[in-house]
């Protein structure tokens, strides 16, 4: 399975991304600079954290207009596993690759630690190693991830089981929903706060990050390459 | 050249967490008349075009595509001519 | 000057400065203005005065530090490195080596505290990448008032935000250090910035002009007008009135500190770099002198090539300008396109200013004329060194005679133990450091909150341990004790986290040293680590002089803060502080 | 009932990053003739005091206590009547 971590100005989670991915399957993970234009090489696209452009206007709002991004839109469109961790979540939502926007987190501070999350959808290329209602924990890091929708897009995301990850307890950062992450209306496109990629290693205090990468190449291989 | 203000706001409809700790922070300093707080972004931009329409046009569409995110957020364009 | 008064419309000429004593305004005395007449054989321009002014200022010179500095020691089996450079550098095997240094910003903080802790930040990142090594953890070192306190409540939210702003933004996780709240630095709070990096030999560098007719390239952000006179400003007393005459504050870029990041190290990767210095304190002035000095060279600079952001700048604000996110590099002659290439790609400025000379001398040339010409080793080696008299404080003999054995009389135990909890320096720092992205990078095997972090070191099975530490109430009581006991305490905190301490860093925040009971202090209080260091065999590789740390004449605590790396052979091996498992047996070791 | 209008701006002479990166966006979006982009905050206020006079003192009370940064920002302020 091929996978291409976008790299944009500012991102810095991305070879964090690239080892986690190296070090959960047979992968072959290579970065690419948000110059290149053509994706079509690979299987999956991970769009790593960061603050891409220093997030200075708003988080990912200048990634969108990237040379990459109509790689990305494309790659999308065409059924292909997109992942966008944290930043990578914000550059999905102001792709309009996913519905919402982000909001500063309701206490004005980044938030960094390990949370408990339910896995809400078992079923989509993300989670199909998790068991549904699965508490999992996962690291965040970030300062806006105050996920926003009108209350007709969130009662869409929930009729549709778009929803994936949501807060367990206290939610960090005042998301609608507790919403943690959710997918486009193909499931292909999945969106999330939590960094799956600090959690591969029982050291990093969690390993529950590693089944999302194993998820997406369980999905390759069986629904792609069969 | 032409002195353009934009001015970002979240929706009425969007919950404001910055506007409410300012608010928040104020009444702790005895304000207690303020009843509500809205947090934006102000703008400046300088713009060599020939002409006011013009800049007017282009600052809008600057809002259009990137400036502002039209989910949670508005905006209101003000130009003037820039003294020499 | 600065933000002292606004910009002369005109500038004040040789025979002016000299005149009207213009130059104890920027900082020199009467017989240092003497001796830059002598050194030069007339007398000094303006902007040849700020140079010397900014040189043989505190922060750049170590003028009253450095006979007390010598007796620290700097050497060991290990160091690659010693003090003198961005940062010091120690052997971990492997053909791989640590880059560290701690430094302070704490006047700047005082004033606009979010940018000012910001900026300390970007700084001593810069220091650790233009050695050569890839920033893997930063830590820090704070101090403030009481939390009762409005304003201190304020700096302290204030600071943490701006550590976390910079280091967040850049990527590199911010793994641990200390908050310790006291009256002591109510006016004059500390904050003391480290970074750790990780670098293979052969990827080692310096800040050296080497090579007469090599290029010297500017890149990195723009030259504004922001903290003119920030280097001598960081070496005087916060008096009453510094907010009104301040100099302007910079604010911090760290979206373009990572790209001068991950662009000079692809240069160094290249092998394209002969030289390379961070522009920090001083800007373009210390940078360019002390790489001419260090390689017995001269430097010539076209002053209408330096990027601007401001219009109508003069050699004088280009030169003490202390615009951030700006480095100076040394290049071989004839590669200038292959380092356009690779700064093109991360789309950073950059400017040949100038050139290497053999002739030892600095000269600067704006709109055609020759501006400066003085000889680099006088602002350098040359500088003033005030070796002065400490004198024993009266408090320090009349607490000789306390009974220090004295008992704590109380029938509520847990009442005691609770209050001892509550109070802020000793609570858990949790508030602070989850607002700090310290898993960034993938590495941090463990995180704040035990006695040392720990960052593994991928693909070797070792890892490196690090930790602030200093205590500036024992200081006080006793500095040589309570120098010695800031070395112990940071090497505890690594050999508990399984590591074997390598070397450290140190910053010395200290009142006024023209006072002989501060000098005092200052002296002891290193005589009292250089013992420690001495006998736990760890070397000093570098650190940072803070003086005049004062607020209307009231010096703080005398605060040496001890940055400590240790290696842990096998990561396996790496400890914690929690109880881990009911059942273990709980030993204490030690009187 | 007061709006209060409070714009704060960052010195001319302090270095504006976050400016410097949209200017730099607008020009990669192809609008050429953006010349300079100073990024500020806007804030708006409701404020319920018996007259103008007193709304306006009072806000600027606030940008002096917290709402600017003296050190590093300008700000200006313009009150209205609400319309109840
Ligand atoms: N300013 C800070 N930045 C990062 N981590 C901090 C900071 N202050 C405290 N910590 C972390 O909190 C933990 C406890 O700190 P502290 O209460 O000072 O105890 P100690 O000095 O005994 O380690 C340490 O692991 C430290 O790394």
């Amino acid at each position: 399975m091929k996978l291409a971590v976008p790299v944009f100005p500012g991102s810095n989670c991305d070879i964090d991304c690239v080892r986690a991915v190296e070090d959960s399957f047979p992968a072959d993970v290579t970065h690419v600079w948000h110059t290149e234009t053509n994706l079509d090489a690979y299987d999956a696209i991970i769009i790593p954290g960061g603050f891409s452009y220093g997030d200075y206007l708003r988080p990912g709002a200048m990634a969108r207009f990237s040379p990459i991004s109509p790689s990305i839109y494309k790659a999308a469109e065409s059924g292909k596993l997109v992942i966008g961790i944290c930043n990578g979540f914000q550059v999905l939502l102001e792709m309009g690759l996913l519905p919402g926007a982000m909001r500063r987190n309701d206490h004005l501070q980044f938030r960094c630690e390990t949370v408990p999350l339910k896995v809400e959808n078992g079923k989509t290329p993300f989670t199909l190693d998790y068991e549904p209602g699965e508490i999992i924990r996962l690291p965040i890091a970030h300062g806006e991830g105050n996920y926003y929708c009108d209350e007709a897009t969130y009662a869409r995301l929930k009729e549709e089981s778009r929803i994936v990850f949501t807060y367990v307890g206290s939610n960090p950062n005042g998301s609608v929903g507790n919403i943690a992450g959710i997918v486009n209306e193909g499931w292909n496109v999945f969106g999330l706060m939590p960094h799956p990629e600090r959690a591969v290693h029982v050291w990093m205090g969690s390993e529950d990050g590693r089944r999302v990468w194993t998820s997406m190449y369980r999905y390759w291989r069986e629904k792609i390459c069969a | 050249m032409f002195k353009a203000s934009v001015r970002v706001t979240l929706r009425q409809s969007v919950h404001d967490p910055q506007g409410n700790a300012v608010k928040r922070s104020l009444h702790a300093l005895g304000f207690d008349g303020v009843k509500d707080v809205r947090v934006g972004k102000l703008l400046e931009l300088e713009v060599d075009v020939p002409n006011r329409a013009q800049a007017e046009e282009q600052v809008v569409a600057m809002c259009e595509r990137l400036l502002a995110n039209p989910v949670i957020e508005t905006y209101t364009v003000s130009v003037e001519e820039a003294d020499a | 000057m600065g933000g002292r008064k606004s910009v002369p419309k005109r500038e004040p000429s040789a025979a002016e400065i000299a005149d009207q004593k213009l130059y104890r305004e920027m900082g020199l005395s009467d017989e240092e203005y003497a001796r830059i007449c002598e050194d030069l054989g007339r007398r000094p321009n303006y902007v040849e005065t700020g140079i010397y002014s900014v040189m043989w200022s505190e922060h750049c010179s170590y003028k009253n530090s450095k006979p007390l500095l010598r007796l620290l020691p700097t050497e060991g089996p290990r160091v690659i490195q010693g003090p003198g450079e961005g940062a010091g550098v120690v052997d971990i095997g492997d053909g791989q080596a640590v880059v560290f240094k701690i430094e302070s910003h704490n006047h700047p903080s005082a004033i606009e505290p979010y940018q000012g802790a910001a900026t300390g930040v970007g700084g001593i990142i810069r220091d650790v990448f233009s050695m050569g090594a890839r920033p893997a953890a930063l830590l820090n070192s704070l101090r403030f008032g009481s939390l009762s306190d409005r304003r201190v409540r304020y700096l302290f939210e204030q600071v943490v935000k701006g550590i976390a702003g910079y280091g967040n933004c850049i990527g590199i996780p911010t793994v641990g250090g200390e908050v310790v709240f006291d009256d002591a630095y109510r006016g004059n709070p500390l904050v003391n910035a480290m970074c750790v990096g990780v670098t293979e030999h052969e990827h080692i560098q310096k800040g050296v002009a080497e090579g007469i007719g090599n290029a010297v390239i500017y890149v990195g952000a723009s030259t504004g007008r922001d903290g003119i006179h920030g280097a001598t400003f960081a070496s005087e007393a916060l008096d009453e009135d510094a907010e009104g005459r301040r100099p302007a504050v910079q604010v911090g870029d760290p979206f373009t500190e990572k790209l001068l990041l991950e662009g000079c190290l692809e240069l160094i990767e290249k092998g394209l770099i002969v030289g390379i210095q961070d522009m920090g304190a001083a800007g373009l002035t210390s940078s360019s002198v002390e790489m001419a000095c260090k390689a017995g060279n001269g430097v010539e600079l076209n002053l209408d090539l330096v990027p601007q952001r401001e219009t109508g700048m003069t050699p004088y604000e280009m030169m003490l300008s202390e615009s951030q996110e700006r480095m100076l590099l040394v290049v071989e002659k004839g590669r200038e396109d292959e380092v356009r290439a690779v700064l093109d790609k991360w789309e950073l400025n950059m400017a040949v200013i100038g050139r290497v000379t053999g002739n030892g001398r600095l000269r600067l040339y704006h709109k055609g004329k020759e501006v400066c010409d003085v000889p680099v080793h006088t602002l350098v080696d040359g500088a003033p060194v005030y070796v002065r008299q400490g004198s024993v404080p009266a408090y320090y003999k009349e607490n000789r005679d306390v009974n220090v054995n004295r008992t704590l009389e109380t029938d509520n135990w847990e009442m005691a133990l609770k209050q001892l909890l509550q109070s802020p320096t000793i609570a858990s720092k949790r508030w602070v450091y989850r607002q700090y992205d310290y898993m960034v990078q993938a590495n941090t095997a463990v995180q704040p909150g035990s006695d040392a972090a720990v960052i593994r070191l991928r693909g070797t099975g070792k890892a490196l341990a690090m930790t602030t530490d200093g205590n500036g109430r024992y200081v006080y009581l006793d500095p040589r004790v309570g120098g010695a006991i800031a070395v112990a305490e940071a090497a505890r905190n690594v050999v508990c986290a399984g590591a074997e301490p390598l070397a450290l860093t140190n910053c010395l925040n200290f009142g006024s040293p023209e006072h002989p009971e501060i000098y005092w202090q200052l002296e002891e209080s290193i005589n009292g680590m250089r013992d420690a260091c001495l006998a736990l065999q760890t070397p000093v590789i570098g650190g940072n002089v803070s003086l005049y740390n004062e607020t209307e004449g009231k010096a703080i605590f005398p605060t040496p803060i001890v940055g400590m790396v240790g290696l842990v052979h096998d990561v396996s091996h790496t400890t914690q502080q929690a109880f881990r498992r009911p059942g273990d047996a709980v030993l204490l070791l030690g009187e």
